[in-house]
Formats: C-alpha cells, sequence, structure tokens
C-alpha cells in the first residue's frame, strides 16, 4: 500500500471505529428510555416534548463533535506516533486562518442550540392559559403534600405523595416548601422546579392525549437524610375517573362502626397521631375525644389514606405488611423521619391498619 | 518581607517591587469582600419585618466620623510625603495623626453600635439589622487592622530613629491600605446613609 | 496584558505633589462631602437627580483619593490595571446580584419587579 | 549542564531532618509537602468514594446508613475539591513556577511557608470533622436552608464554615505570592507572551482565586453568624433569602471549577508539545483562549440555578454565556490536536495521560454545553448525568492531567524516572475503570436516577449500570495501587535522571535532576516561549557556573508555622471556646511580630 492509501484506510477506519462505538453509546442510550419510571426520554407533555426536542437537536450536534475529536483523536495517535527515520515538523508553530475557523465553528453550533432552546424555554416559561387545574405541591422534609383548589382560588381538600390530574388538561403547579429546599420532578410530564422557602415557583403542564396512567416522580434537590426517600407519583386519569376521584377526596372520612376500626380510632388518639395527622370524619356527632385538629401540617393528611396506592411518600406499596413495618418503626424505614417510632405493640398496630383500610 | 527579592530589587520584571504589587492585587481582592458585602446590605435593606429600619440613621455623627476619616487619609498621605522626603519628624507625626483619627473613627463605630443596639437594632432584629452590622463591622474590623498596622510602622521607625532605605516604600504600602480603607467608606457613607430610602 | 513585558526599570519615582497641594486635596474632599450633605437634606426637591449626583460625586472622591492620595497617577500602570480590573469586576457582579434579586418574580417577601413579568396569586 | 558542586548553595547550621522541613522556606519543599498532602487526601477521599460507590452497587444497599452516606458524599466533594486537586496542583505550582520562570524562589518565601502550613491546619480542622460529632452533610455546596442550625443540628456545617475559610485564606495567600512572582520575577528576556502555558494558566487560575474567594468568605462568615450568632441571611421564616447563597455560593464556584481544570490544561499544553516533538501549535490562541474562560468564567455562575426561578430572561442570558466558554475551551482542544499533527510522538506514560485528557476532557465539555441550555439543564440537572459531567471534567480532566504531569516532571523532582511499563498498566487501568464508572452515570442520568440519593429502588432500570460503575471504582483503586507500588519501588533506585531527559524546551530542564537547592546556577538566555530547543537552533551556550559562586538565599523560619498554628487555634476556638480565639490570636500576633523583625538576610 502506498502512504496515502493507507492514510486513507486509517482515517476510514478510526471514524467507523469510532462511529460503531457512538453507535453502541446510542444503544444505550436510548436503553434508557426502555424501562419509562424515571426516563427523561420519553416526553407524555406538551411540555416536556419541547425541551425534549431541543434535547434531540443538542444530542446529535454534541453528537457530532463527539465522532469528530475522538476519530481526530485517534488518527492524529496512531499516524503521527514515533517512526524510525520519521522527522517531527519543528517549523509549524500555528496558522491562523484555521485557527480563526475553528474559533467560527463552535460559535456556529452554539448558535444553532441557543434559538430553539430560547422558543423552548418562552414557550414552557409563565402560566398555562385561563382555565386551568390549580395545585398547589408543598415540600415537606420528606414528603409532598398536594393542596387543590377551586377556580377561585379557594382550597378544596389536600392529599399527600399521590396528585390526580385529568389527562389533556393544563394544571398549573404553585411550588412552595415547609422548610428546606425541595425540587418537583416528573421527567415524563415536566422538567424539574426547586420548591423553594419563601418563594413561590410555578410550572404548568398538558399532558398528551392516550397518557392515561401512573408516572414517577422524586425530590431531586438534596434535602437532608431521608432525601433518597422523597419519591411521589402522579396519576393521569380520564376526566371521568378524575371527577370520581375529587368528590371522593372532598368529601370527609367515612365514619365504620366496625369494633377493631373503633379500637383502631382509639389507638390513633391515645397515642397522639392526630396531633400531626388529620383525619376529618362525616359523622357530626364525633365523640369528644376525638377531636380533629384544625390544621395537620407535621404528617400528610390520612383522611383518604385508603384511597392511596402508596404509603410514605411512595416508598411502600400501601398493604398490610408494609404499613405493619412502617407503624413499627418509622425511621428505620425513613432515616430521620418526623414520624417518631411510638414503640406500638403488634395489637395496637393491628387496630390502627384496621383503622387506616376504613379510610377509603 | 521578603528575601527572595533581595537580588531583584534593582531588576523586576514590571519595574515595581515586589511588595507594593502584593498589595495591590490584594487591594483587587478586597474589592469583591466588600463588593459582595454591599450586594448582601442593598438587598436586604428593604427586608425589615420588624423593628427600625435605615430611618435610624443619625446624620450628624457619621458625617463627623466620615470627616474624620477623610482628614485621615490626609493626614497619612502627608506622612508617606515626609518619608519620601527625608522628613522624619512630620513622619512620625502624621502617622500618630492618622492612627489617632483612627482611633477616632472606631470610637464613632463602637458610640453609633452601641446606641442602634439600645433603640432595639440587633444582629437578629431583622436583614437590615444583620446586613449593615456585618458590612460596617468588616468596615470597623479593616480601620482596626489598620491602626494596628500603621502602630507597628510608627514603633518601628521610632526605634530606628532614622529613615531606612526601605522605609519609604513600607509607609507608602501602610498608606494604600489606609487610602483603600477610606475609600471603602467614601462608598458607604453615600450608598448606605446617604441614599437610604431607596 | 499582552505588553506586560516592558521591562523597566523606573525606580520608584516619588511624586511631585507637595504638602500644599496636599492640603488644598484635603479641602476638596471636605467640600464634596458637605455638598453631598447638604442635597440628602433636599431630597425632595431634587427629587431623580439626587441619587445619580450623589453617586458621581462618591465617584470623584473615590477618584481623587485613589489618583493622588494612593499615587496612582504617578506609579506604574500595571497597579492601575490590576485595581481597575478587581473594582470593575465587584461592580459588575454587584450591579448583576442586585438585579436579579429585584428581578425575582418568585419572591414571596420582598415582591417583585416592578413591571413583573410573571403574575402569580 | 554540571550539578551543583560542594560549595555551592547555602551555608546553613546542621539541623535535624524533621526541624529542616518544619522551618523550611524552599518553593520546592513546600511543594513536595503540598505534593504528599494532596495525594494523601486524594487517597482518603478515594476511599469514601469507594464506599458510596459499594453503597450503590445493588438496589436498597445497606452498607452505609443514610447519615453516613450524606457525610460521605459531601466530604468526598470537598476533599477532593480543596484537599486534593487543588494542593496537587498548588504542589506543582510552588515546584515549577520559580524554575519555570528561571527564579531562585518565589516572591515571598515564607508567606508561602504560611500558605503551606495554614492549609494543613485548615484541612485538619475540616478532616478531624469525621471523629468530632460528624462530617458536614449538606453537599459541598451546602444549599441554605439546610444548612441552618435548625436542620443542622451537629456541628458538622460549623466545620464546614470554619474550615473552608481558613482553606481560603491559604489559597489566598498563595496566589498572591504565585501572582506577584509570575508577573515579576520573569528571568530576563521572559516577556509574558514567552512564559510557558503553564505559567499562564497558574495566574489565571491565581488571579480567580484572588477575586473569587472574597465572596465565599463572606458567604461562610454569614453562614457561620446565622448558625451561631442568631442572624437570619439564609433563612426565609425571618426575611432572610435561600438564593443569596446561592449567588454567593456559585460567584465563587464557578470560577472555582476552572480553578481545578486550568492547571491540567497547563500541563498538557508542556506535554503534548514535548512528546509530539514539535512546538505548541498556537501558542497566542491557546493563552488568550485560557485567559477568556478565566474571564469568562465570572459571567456564568447561574446556570447553577435555572431551577431555582431565576425568572426566564436571566436564565436565557446565562445560558448564552454559559455556551460562549464552549468556544475557547474548543480552540484548546483543536490546538493541542494541532499540536500532535506533523509530530513524532512518543508514547510516554506521560503522554498517554495528556491524551486521554484531551479525550475525556472533551466528553466533559460537550457535555457541560449540553447542559448549557436551560430545557435540557431542567431535565438532567442533580441527576446523575451531572454527575457523570463533572467526573469527566474533574477525573477525565483534572486527575488525568495531574497525573500526566506526575509522569512528566517525576524525574526532575526525585531524579528517578517511574517505571514505564508498571506505568502503562497504571494508565489503562485507569482509562478503563474511569470510563466503566462514568460513562454509565450518563444512561444513569437519562433514566431519571437523582444524585445524592443513598439508596434507590429495583425496577427503575438502574441497577446494571450501578453495578457496572461500582466495579469501576474498583478499577480505578487498583489503578492507584499500581501507581502506589511504582512509586515505592522506584524511589528505592538510585537517582540517575539526567537533566533533561525528554528534550523539553522550557527552564526547568535546564538545572540538574532534582534541582540543587538555588535551583540555577546560571539562568539560560530566554528569546522564545521554548528557550532550550531556540537556544539549541540559534547555538547560544549557557555559560558554566563561575568558580565559588555563592547564592544567597532565605533562611529558614518557624514563625509561619507558629503562624499557622495561632491560626488553626482560632479556628478551633471557634469551634468550642472563645477562649482558645483568645489564645490563637496571642499566638498569631507572636508570629507576626516575630516574622516582622527577624532579619531576612
Amino acid at each position: 500500500m502506498t502512504g496515502r492509501s493507507r492514510q486513507i484506510v486509517l482515517v476510514v477506519a478510526s471514524f467507523v471505529a469510532v462511529a460503531f462505538v457512538s453507535w453502541l453509546i446510542f444503544i444505550a442510550f436510548d436503553g434508557a428510555a426502555i424501562d419509562k419510571r424515571m426516563s427523561t426520554l420519553n416526553p407524555l407533555s406538551d411540555q416536556a416534548q419541547s425541551y425534549h426536542d431541543v434535547y434531540v437537536l443538542v444530542w446529535w450536534l454534541s453528537g457530532a463533535v463527539f465522532v469528530v475529536i475522538m476519530a481526530a483523536t485517534l488518527i492524529l495517535s496512531i499516524h503521527y506516533r514515533e517512526r524510525p527515520g520519521v522527522e517531527p515538523r519543528r517549523d509549524i508553530h500555528g496558522n491562523t486562518r484555521l485557527e480563526i475557523l475553528w474559533t467560527i465553528i463552535p460559535i456556529v453550533i452554539v448558535l444553532i442550540m441557543v434559538v430553539p432552546t430560547f422558543a423552548a424555554v418562552l414557550s414552557v416559561e409563565g402560566d398555562a392559559e385561563e382555565g386551568a387545574l390549580e395545585v398547589t405541591a408543598t415540600g415537606h422534609q420528606w414528603w409532598f403534600e398536594f393542596t387543590y383548589h377551586d377556580s377561585d382560588g379557594n382550597e378544596l381538600f389536600r392529599t399527600a405523595n399521590e396528585m390526580h390530574v385529568p389527562v389533556e388538561q393544563a394544571v398549573n403547579v404553585s411550588l412552595v416548601s415547609n422548610d428546606v429546599i425541595h425540587a418537583f420532578w416528573v421527567p415524563a410530564l415536566f422538567g424539574k422546579k426547586d420548591m423553594m422557602p419563601g418563594h413561590n415557583n410555578r410550572l404548568w403542564f398538558k399532558s398528551k392525549p392516550g397518557t392515561e396512567g401512573m408516572h414517577y416522580g422524586q425530590c431531586v434537590e438534596y434535602c437532608g437524610d431521608s432525601h433518597a426517600n422523597m419519591r411521589f407519583r402522579i396519576f393521569v386519569e380520564s376526566a371521568a375517573d378524575y371527577d370520581a376521584w375529587v368528590t371522593n377526596q372532598i368529601a370527609k372520612a367515612k365514619w365504620s362502626d366496625d369494633e377493631l376500626v373503633s379500637a383502631g380510632r382509639e389507638v390513633f388518639v391515645a397515642k397522639a397521631c392526630n396531633s400531626c395527622h388529620q383525619v376529618e370524619y362525616s359523622k357530626s356527632d364525633a365523640p369528644d375525644w376525638l377531636v380533629p385538629p384544625t390544621v395537620a401540617a407535621i404528617g400528610p393528611n390520612l383522611s383518604h389514606l385508603a384511597s392511596r396506592t402508596t404509603i410514605a411518600s411512595a416508598l411502600l406499596d400501601r398493604d398490610e405488611s408494609s404499613l405493619r413495618a412502617w407503624l413499627k418503626n418509622p425511621p428505620a424505614i425513613k432515616p430521620g423521619s418526623r414520624m417518631p417510632n411510638l414503640e406500638l405493640t403488634d395489637d395496637e398496630i393491628t387496630k390502627l391498619i384496621a383503622m387506616l383500610d376504613s379510610l377509603e | 518581607m521578603s528575601a527572595a527579592t533581595h537580588e531583584t530589587e534593582h531588576h523586576t520584571s514590571l519595574g515595581v517591587d515586589n511588595r507594593k504589587l502584593l498589595m495591590w492585587i490584594f487591594l483587587a481582592s478586597e474589592c469583591l469582600f466588600f463588593g459582595s458585602l454591599l450586594s448582601t446590605y442593598l438587598i436586604f435593606k428593604g427586608e425589615s419585618l420588624s423593628g427600625p429600619g435605615t430611618d435610624i440613621f443619625a446624620f450628624e455623627i457619621t458625617s463627623i466620623s466620615t470627616f474624620v476619616l477623610l482628614m485621615s487619609s490626609l493626614s497619612m498621605v502627608l506622612a508617606v510625603y515626609g518619608a519620601q522626603h527625608g522628613q522624619l519628624g512630620l513622619m512620625k507625626l502624621m502617622l500618630l495623626c492618622t492612627i489617632l483619627l483612627g482611633l477616632v473613627f472606631l470610637g464613632f463605630q463602637v458610640y453609633e453600635f452601641k446606641t442602634f443596639a439600645s433603640e432595639g437594632l440587633t444582629l437578629s432584629t431583622n436583614q437590615f439589622g444583620a446586613s449593615f452590622y456585618i458590612l460596617t463591622g468588616f468596615h470597623g474590623c479593616h480601620v482596626g487592622v489598620g491602626v494596628l498596622y500603621l502602630s507597628s510602622l510608627l514603633i518601628s521607625s521610632v526605634r530606628r530613629n532614622g529613615i531606612g532605605k526601605e522605609t519609604p516604600l513600607y509607609i507608602d504600602i501602610g498608606g494604600l491600605y489606609w487610602h483603600f480603607v477610606d475609600i471603602v467608606w467614601i462608598v458607604l457613607f453615600t450608598v448606605v446613609y446617604l441614599i437610604p430610602a431607596y | 496584558m499582552a505588553d506586560m513585558n516592558a521591562v523597566h526599570d523606573a525606580h520608584d519615582e516619588h511624586p511631585t505633589t507637595t504638602i500644599r497641594e496636599y492640603l488644598i486635596i484635603g479641602l476638596v474632599l471636605s467640600v464634596i462631602t458637605a455638598v453631598e450633605l447638604v442635597m440628602s437634606l433636599y431630597e425632595d426637591e431634587l427629587g431623580v437627580v439626587l441619587i445619580p449626583g450623589l453617586l458621581i460625586f462618591s465617584a470623584i472622591k473615590f477618584v481623587i483619593v485613589v489618583a493622588m492620595f494612593m499615587h496612582l497617577k504617578f506609579d506604574s500602570i500595571r497597579f492601575t490595571q490590576i485595581f481597575a480590573f478587581g473594582f470593575v469586576l465587584a461592580t459588575c457582579l454587584l450591579i448583576a446580584v442586585v438585579v436579579l434579586f429585584a428581578y425575582d418574580a418568585t419572591d414571596a417577601i420582598g415582591g417583585g419587579f416592578i413591571g413583573d413579568p410573571i403574575e402569580h396569586h | 549542564m554540571a550539578t551543583a558542586t560542594d560549595g555551592v548553595g547555602t551555608v546553613q547550621a546542621e539541623q535535624s531532618k524533621v526541624w529542616e522541613w518544619l522551618t523550611t522556606v524552599d518553593h520546592k519543599k513546600i511543594g513536595t509537602m503540598y505534593g504528599i498532602t494532596g495525594f494523601t487526601y486524594f487517597l482518603i477521599s478515594g476511599l469514601t468514594a469507594l464506599a458510596i460507590r459499594t453503597q450503590l452497587a445493588v438496589p436498597n444497599g445497606n452498607v452505609l446508613s443514610a447519615e453516613l452516606y450524606n457525610q460521605f458524599f459531601t466530604m468526598h466533594a470537598l476533599m477532593m475539591i480543596f484537599l486534593a486537586i487543588m494542593p496537587m496542583g498548588a504542589s506543582f505550582f510552588n515546584y515549577f513556577i520559580p524554575l519555570q520562570i528561571g527564579a531562585r524562589d518565589v516572591a515571598f518565601p515564607r508567606l508561602n511557608a504560611l500558605s503551606y502550613w495554614v492549609f494543613l491546619s485548615g484541612s485538619l480542622i475540616l478532616f478531624s470533622s469525621f471523629f468530632l460529632g460528624g462530617a458536614p452533610d449538606a453537599g459541598w455546596f451546602a444549599y441554605a436552608p439546610l444548612t441552618d442550625a435548625k436542620y443542622s443540628v451537629g456541628s458538622g456545617l460549623d466545620f464546614y464554615c470554619v474550615g473552608l475559610i481558613i482553606l481560603g485564606l491559604s489559597s489566598l495567600m498563595a496566589s498572591l505570592n504565585f501572582a506577584v512572582t509570575i508577573l515579576n520575577m520573569r528571568a530576563p528576556g521572559m516577556t509574558m507572551m514567552r512564559l510557558p502555558v503553564y505559567m499562564w494558566m497558574t495566574l489565571v487560575v491565581s488571579f480567580l482565586l484572588i477575586l473569587s474567594l472574597p465572596i465565599v468568605t463572606v458567604a461562610l462568615v454569614m453562614l457561620y453568624f446565622d448558625r451561631n450568632f442568631t442572624t437570619n441571611f439564609f433563612t426565609p421564616e425571618t426575611g432572610g433569602d435561600p438564593i443569596l447563597w446561592q449567588h454567593l455560593f456559585w460567584l465563587f464556584g464557578h470560577p472555582e471549577v476552572y480553578v481545578l481544570i486550568l492547571p491540567s490544561m497547563g500541563i498538557v499544553s508542556e506535554v503534548i508539545p514535548v512528546f509530539s516533538r514539535k512546538p505548541l501549535f498556537g501558542y497566542a490562541a491557546i493563552v488568550f483562549a485560557g485567559a477568556s474562560i478565566g474571564v469568562l468564567g465570572f459571567g456564568v455562575w447561574a446556570h447553577h440555578m435555572f431551577t431555582t426561578g431565576l425568572g426566564t430572561v436571566p436564565a436565557l442570558v446565562f445560558s448564552a454565556t454559559t455556551m460562549g466558554i464552549g468556544v475557547p475551551t474548543g480552540v484548546k482542544i483543536f490546538n493541542w490536536l494541532s499540536t500532535m499533527y506533523g509530530g513524532s510522538i512518543r508514547f510516554t506514560t506521560s503522554m498517554y495521560f495528556a491524551v486521554a485528557f484531551i479525550a475525556m476532557f472533551t466528553i466533559g465539555g460537550i457535555s457541560g454545553v449540553m447542559h448549557a441550555s436551560p430545557a435540557v439543564d431542567s431535565q438532567h440537572q442533580d441527576t446523575y448525568f451531572v454527575v457523570a459531567h463533572i467526573h469527566y471534567v474533574l477525573f477525565g480532566g483534572a486527575i488525568m492531567g495531574i497525573f500526566s504531569g506526575i509522569f512528566y516532571w517525576w524525574p526532575k523532582m526525585t531524579g528517578r524516572f517511574l517505571s514505564e511499563i508498571s506505568g502503562k498498566w497504571s494508565f489503562w487501568v485507569m482509562f478503563a475503570g474511569m470510563n466503566l464508572t462514568f460513562f454509565p452515570m450518563h444512561f444513569l442520568g437519562v433514566s431519571g436516577m437523582p444524585r445524592r440519593i443513598y439508596t434507590y429502588d429495583e425496577g427503575f432500570g438502574w441497577d446494571d449500570w450501578n453495578m457496572v460503575a461500582t466495579i469501576g471504582s474498583y478499577l480505578i483503586g487498583v489503578s492507584i495501587l499500581i501507581f502506589l507500588i511504582n512509586v515505592f519501588r522506584t524511589m528505592r533506585q538510585p537517582a540517575t535522571a539526567p537533566d533533561n531527559p525528554w528534550d523539553a524546551p522550557t527552564l526547568e530542564w535546564a538545572t540538574s535532576s532534582p534541582p540543587p537547592e538555588h535551583d540555577f546556577d546560571v539562568v539560560p538566555e530566554v528569546h522564545s516561549s521554548m528557550p532550550l530547543w531556540t537556544n539549541r537552533e540559534m547555538g547560544i551556550v549557557t555559560p558554566e557556573a563561575p568558580e565559588g559562586l555563592h547564592i544567597h538565599l532565605p533562611p529558614s523560619s518557624y514563625m509561619p508555622l507558629i503562624l499557622a498554628i495561632g491560626v488553626g487555634l482560632i479556628g478551633v476556638g471557634l469551634l468550642s471556646h472563645l477562649a482558645l480565639v483568645g489564645i490563637g490570636v496571642a499566638i498569631s500576633t507572636y508570629g507576626v511580630w516575630g516574622w516582622s523583625i527577624e532579619p531576612t538576610d
């Protein structure tokens, strides 16, 4: 082979090799979308989609730069390695034209990235159009509280760690914090935004048609010991399902005269659970000892716990064994938990679970 | 302060003394220090949730102390003049004068802080109080360090009882620090005391 | 910075300012301070002129002290460059941070920017 | 060039070895101490990283408790940044500033010693928090109000404030010293545009620190006051604003990133031309790019805050400035690659690390520019994508560059070569290890794994890549072991390295290996940025040292040590009992007094 053709083979081979590696990497990136729980590559709302479009563009530009520089490094390293009889070109000190060229190329790439970025950010910032659902999400160490409002801004009800929204409807979320900074993020539905104490951030999203289902979210701003355990879920539902859910949430907690449930209520009060957790009963003549506290901001509102799928900020499925483990020793499951180990006996726990299960 | 400068004394790359260069770079750094403190103050001065606000300032006192600090700059520059022209007496007198004026300024500041505290403005009263005290307090610390610095220059010049080869340089560098503390106050006086209501 | 290499052996040349001139400068500084004080007493009459006026006077005092008392007018240009870099950077960052806070539309405590771009409840 | 003969050097009283090191003002000894201390912390911090990776190897791992994990990830970052990479950089700065610019020492030798001892006391204070009630656990950028006494009850965050203020003081003194030295003590003929690129980067780093450290000092003081003296700068309940902390911190924090990476850029700018055996391509462009990265670095801080509700216009402005930094960075990368073009490259271990630096840093740079777009950032910020990004910059960039420098300068510093065979093993194992560790983190990031979580559930698609990353981290550990064995084995061999084993063009290679205490017998003339090559081409011969040459060196001093002990005591006092502050002040005052009256001739 002549020197010239060997050079061509080298260049082609290097590009092929780097492109192959890049292709493997691409497959792996794509693989990240296969498990869709928290994937950022699976946009299901208009907002996530417009961010995703920017990401795809930026990704391809970056990929191109990556392939060129890796291939160049490889080619130069192989081609100009030390060989007997080949002297280095000591006369090369620079080349102004080339240097201007590769100053301009990055500028052009940056400009290509800037324009769609600006467009996407401007389209997502601000508030949703008129008639959007208004929800306030409050960050607590370490759980999320959701407060639903009617169109006049009056509070309708509070729930925790599981948010329900109707499909294809714009939702305004007001982000506030009760203690430290948290961040609110469901990758499929919207980019993250911080819950800053003393500030009132807002975001909005509108799910795409056919996206009914459960979507995973998590706190993504380090907020202390149990930051890792601060998770939540958003349920996108048909309008009918959503309305049914709202109707149930607005109603007060169901009163059951079941013996075990009554015993559970007594434990609930005796162990001062109601000093942190609110349960508002529908029964108008509730006994004197069961006086619901007016504000329960320390722990989640439990009026409709049984309508949720999870407990402990979406850490555990809401079933008998999880509830038992949680009530036995909360800090063991969620380190630093504000809910202390109440030293409950198995019997007390059984009663409490019966009571909690009745709160549909 | 430096030994390695010894042999390069007559030939440095920029034609300036190492120690003086060090002081100027340090002063550039100090600009950022006071800039951050002043930013904090400007952000917080309106955040007075409770307790006294900027209306607590007493013009007369602060004007006098500002004048005192300005005059200390004048005496400092005369001390430098004395050192550079071999007038030992003038240098010592003016150094002493500068130190005393600095102490008077500090006295005024202590008085001001005490008055404000008695009127209910403490570090924890509100954001205005905290950022005001930390800003002017750090300036006061700089004046205090300056007083100690100039005192050591005065003491060593008294002990030596003459002007050494390097005395003008030392006094000059000390002067740079002192004047810097003064110009910080020029900015603070205008921004903190004279434009309080905005 | 490219010509920072200039090697000159200029030994510290003392400024030629006389004591008399220093005293005059001191007087000027005092007078400016007095004018500033008087200005601040008439803030209602001066209106929008007040703040820029005070800032300009303060800048004049700043420049006089730096140039004459700190001898930057006579000393190596490198000192001026270094100090000016620090001072300008500090000023820019101060303005940037203060403006960012004034712009902050989400501040639930201090209230938003005039012409707040995002309306919220 | 002849090695130093007897009689050349300083006349000093016989002292014990320990006392000699405690009182030294020699920049080479101080540099060595910085290097050893920095590398020790690098190892300790590496162990915390291994613990972190072990915890995350499988879902719901239970190697570390949440509390310990949070301390470990915080201290891993703090130690790597402030106690490992910065001091290892300072080690090379100390050692090679005077050697590369042809000076006898730095401008202020005692101040230099003081910087080291203050650094040591600050680092010990920060590190001792592990044993004194818990290390800081709020992340290295310690966002308020999590750092408030209400949410961080232990004293960890007080250690953070005091430790970082003292470390900042040390860095400030060192940087002032370096800046003055480079600006003012260059050899005759060495103009600024003939300065080695490494010196340029050192100068930029020094100014970055000089201008950014005061800002974080103010923030740390306010945090300390918040925690201890009832102020409320960052607590929103009483009118404070946690956003202010973020601004002040990142005003320092972003320049700090360049403080970590620019020294390594300087090192590869030295290494690549030497082993390509041709001049650096576009010297002026590389210098200008480095300086403009430094200046632009002050205008991009808020890109760390895109998700805080910065507002649309500020976000877009900072997005644009951040992308702008990609331009000079790109220029540098292309110029390094062009230096290899037309060369005859000797692939020593040092060159392996330098070429790997280009490739790995490019990956970190690209992912950095990606996140300059708030749209991308809001989906990736605080996920493992960002963890991947910072580690490609700081491990693939800063650490690879430092290892390149270690293999390059080792013969000069010790007179001994590190084993090339063992070195290449450690390179390949490290290269494989770091890519196995950090590349999968990109995948973890796009699949939504948040950073700083001590545990995660199975079923999110995170399990496999976490296991791969953990295996990779152990490979890095193995590579470091190979390197340590290399060091211990070769240090037992006799010093055989010649003055200029790599045929390098800069001045440090004009003196013996290791250099004599006075650095140079005679400093060669400087006519270009590659003085040794140019002088050879021009036929200029450096004259032999005259007989009976006596070079006056500054005497050693124990005042820096005393002053640093005083400063350290003030720090300890702020953390324990205020009476100790008084003692510390007294000792410091004695140190300053002794310092100012002690003869320096």
